[in-house]
């Protein structure tokens, strides 16, 4: 029972408990899985430093590389979800969103300046015809209440 | 067991549990639970109940997220449940009493680990002492699972090859077995697998499936 | 669905590469239940991910030829019956459903055969789970004979 | 052996903090990724280095402990790789500074260019983008 491992541990527990605002705050459902998948990183380190806390490593190393190996399936399910169907519509039904306009801040750089002039192009032709614009899927009416306000956007 | 380290995770565990209760996209709901299980099992690592603890981190954490996305790539991703503010209030003065009643009830149980415990009294002392001389086994949850109590699992086991079976029932679905097919495949035996959109032949000539539509958007 | 080859080519390698060594990990788990955190459930969890992890990450061609759609329903089929008789057996050397220190082979001990009986049980527990995993997989994915 | 355990120890525990703080004060889904994915590795990788020299390693969790490290350092990036294409693919948008006075600049030079493009997104005007721009 080392005092500094143990130390080590309550910090990672801290940090797994701090990483866990982002799953709430997370504009996104992908801030919220990337927040996740990350977290679970700490829970291995917690799990091995624990085995070696107390003094029996050999289980809990066994019980650390289990999930290091299994952890590997989720992510790439969830991401196997989210990659669009090959016909062009995305999984909510709407048009696939590569084939969707980006609506980004400029980069003035090269084909992108091109981009950004469509952009501001399209913004002044939505401005007169004021067109309804579908909602984006990522955009949950609920969780708008409880994101940062605009993630430091200047 | 470490008090501190044992706080923080049944913090976290709550904290896990609400969220993945409140989120509405049902897909950061099962990352939520696998990581539910992951702390769960960390908690159980804490106690030493190694064996509780890798069955948690194999199932829980890798194994039923993919079915759960299985299931919501059947049906449907966003919960609708709505909001009742009525059923709301009430409910919450019901949960806070039982939750103050089960922590008032849980001043009455023995200490974690106390071997005077009512649990520890009985069959446990013998099979802790004779676990070793009877099956040449060092692991006493191996022997109790698979020797002393088999029969239990037994009855999981059956259990689980049970839900199987149920689930082939349900859901597979033979040539003309109803008309409203939501799932849009072709229930057609063997070419059901190409009727369902995949290109594998395109991934396996090294095409690049998303060339066109980048082009198309780049032009 | 979720099946068939992962469009990114990192993903695909990083699959092929671990499945076989999950598929290890799940053998050892299963076979060192005696010494060590492990047995049939989460041994046969293992072996379900080791099925399951080419079913979502390579071509569909090369991962049901690897594991079979037939393959999850017979194993748990198997796993079962493998349980039952080793239940059964005792029972014709007289001892009781599951008792497998009654049976009798010359020059094993008693406590010997309980050992190994463990083993087999656990052997069926994991090919037991790992067919019902496989199984339910596949009909969520719309894969399934018939 | 225990005084480099700990000074390894601590440095890999240094990353791990730098890492979930990214996580909470990084702007947008690729910066945080990006950020955390990484250190959080190195952290990782530096953790499971000190645990080699702490004395309470015995003969066969060494062979383990190199598995873990290998399989974690092998899964992880993969883990968040998939995920953040799988954003990308998604429409996430990426978090950019707009400085109005270049972009304007380098849209008036791009305005000849910009007149041969045919493009078919602008053109079918099918609805708005998919968020609000902030401007």
């Amino acid at each position: 029972m080392s005092p500094y491992l143990i130390t080590v541990l309550v910090i990672v527990g801290v940090l797994i408990a701090v990483g866990l605002y982002r799953v709430w705050a997370g504009p996104t459902v992908f801030d919220r899985l990337i927040a996740v998948a990350l977290v679970s990183v700490n829970g291995v380190i917690v799990l091995v430093v624990l085995g070696f806390v107390l003094e029996r490593p050999v289980l809990f190393l066994d019980i650390a590389l289990g999930y290091a190996l299994l952890a590997f399936l989720l992510p790439i399910a969830l991401g196997r979800y989210f990659e669009e169907r090959d016909d062009g519509t995305s999984r909510d039904g709407l048009p696939s969103p590569s084939s969707r306009p980006r609506p980004t801040g400029v980069v003035p750089h090269g084909l992108l300046a091109e981009r950004g002039r469509r952009e501001a192009e399209r913004r002044r032709a939505r401005a007169d015809t004021d067109a309804p614009s579908y909602p984006h899927p990522e955009d949950d009416p609920d969780d708008e209440e409880h994101s940062p306000e605009d993630e430091g956007q200047p | 067991m470490i008090v501190p380290l044992d706080i923080i995770i049944f913090l976290v565990l709550i904290i896990a549990a609400v969220l993945a209760i409140n989120v509405k996209d049902l897909l950061a709901a099962v990352a939520l639970l696998a990581g539910y299980s992951l702390f769960a099992s960390l908690l159980f690592a804490g106690v030493n109940a190694v064996d509780v603890s890798l069955v948690e981190a194999a199932l829980g954490a890798g194994l039923t997220g993919v079915l759960f996305i299985g299931a919501i790539l059947a049906t449907s991703r966003h919960s609708t449940a709505k909001r009742n503010l009525r059923r709301r209030w009430t409910m919450l003065p019901l949960i806070a009493a039982f939750i103050g009643l089960m922590l008032f009830a849980s001043t009455g149980l023995p200490d974690r680990g106390d071997p005077e415990a009512p649990a520890h009294q009985g069959v446990s002392r013998t099979y802790l002492s004779q676990s070793l001389e009877d099956t040449e086994t060092p692991n006493v949850v191996t022997s109790l699972l698979a020797d002393y109590r088999s029969q239990d699992t037994l009855g999981e086991t059956l259990v689980i090859v049970t839900a199987a079976l149920a689930a082939m029932l349900v859901l597979v679905r033979r040539e003309g077995d109803d008309e409203d097919d939501t799932r849009g495949s072709d229930p057609g035996g063997d070419t059901s697998g190409e009727a369902r959109g995949t290109t594998d032949d395109e991934q396996e000539s090294g095409r690049d499936p998303y060339a066109d539509e980048r082009e198309g958007g780049r032009r | 669905m979720m099946t068939g080859a992962y469009p990114s080519v990192v993903v695909r390698v990083v699959g092929a590469l671990l499945s076989p060594f999950i598929l290890l990990f799940g053998l050892y788990i299963v076979a060192h239940g005696h010494y060590g955190p492990g047995g049939g459930f989460a041994g046969g969890g293992f072996l379900a991910v080791a099925a399951i992890l080419p079913r979502v990450t390579l071509p569909e061609s090369l991962a049901y030829k690897l594991v079979p759609v037939h393959f999850g329903p017979l194993m748990g089929g198997v796993g079962m019956l493998l349980f039952l008789l080793c239940g059964l057996v005792p029972m014709f050397f007289g001892g009781m459903f599951l008792d497998y220190g009654a049976v009798e082979i010359a020059g094993i001990a008693a406590s010997r055969m309980r050992y190994l009986g463990i083993l087999v049980v656990e052997i069926g527990v994991g090919l037991a789970v790992f067919g019902a995993m496989v199984t339910i997989f596949d009909v969520l994915m719309d894969r399934s004979e018939t | 052996m225990t005084l480099i355990a700990d000074i390894i120890i601590g440095i890999g525990m240094f990353f791990i903090v730098v890492s979930t703080l990214a996580l909470l004060i990084m702007p947008d889904l690729y910066t945080r990724a990006h950020a955390v994915a990484k250190s959080e590795t190195l952290g990782l990788l530096l953790v499971f280095l000190g645990l080699f020299f702490r004395p309470e390693l015995d003969g066969p969790s060494v062979g383990r402990l190199v598995a873990v490290l290998v399989f974690s350092l092998v899964a992880n990036p993969t883990a968040v790789h998939a995920l953040v294409r799988a954003s990308s693919r998604s429409g996430a948008l990426p978090w950019t500074v707009i400085d109005q006075e270049i972009a304007d600049a380098e849209l008036g030079t791009a305005q000849e260019r910009y007149d041969a493009v045919d493009d078919p997104v602008v053109s079918e005007a099918t609805g708005g983008p998919s968020e609000e721009d902030p401007r």
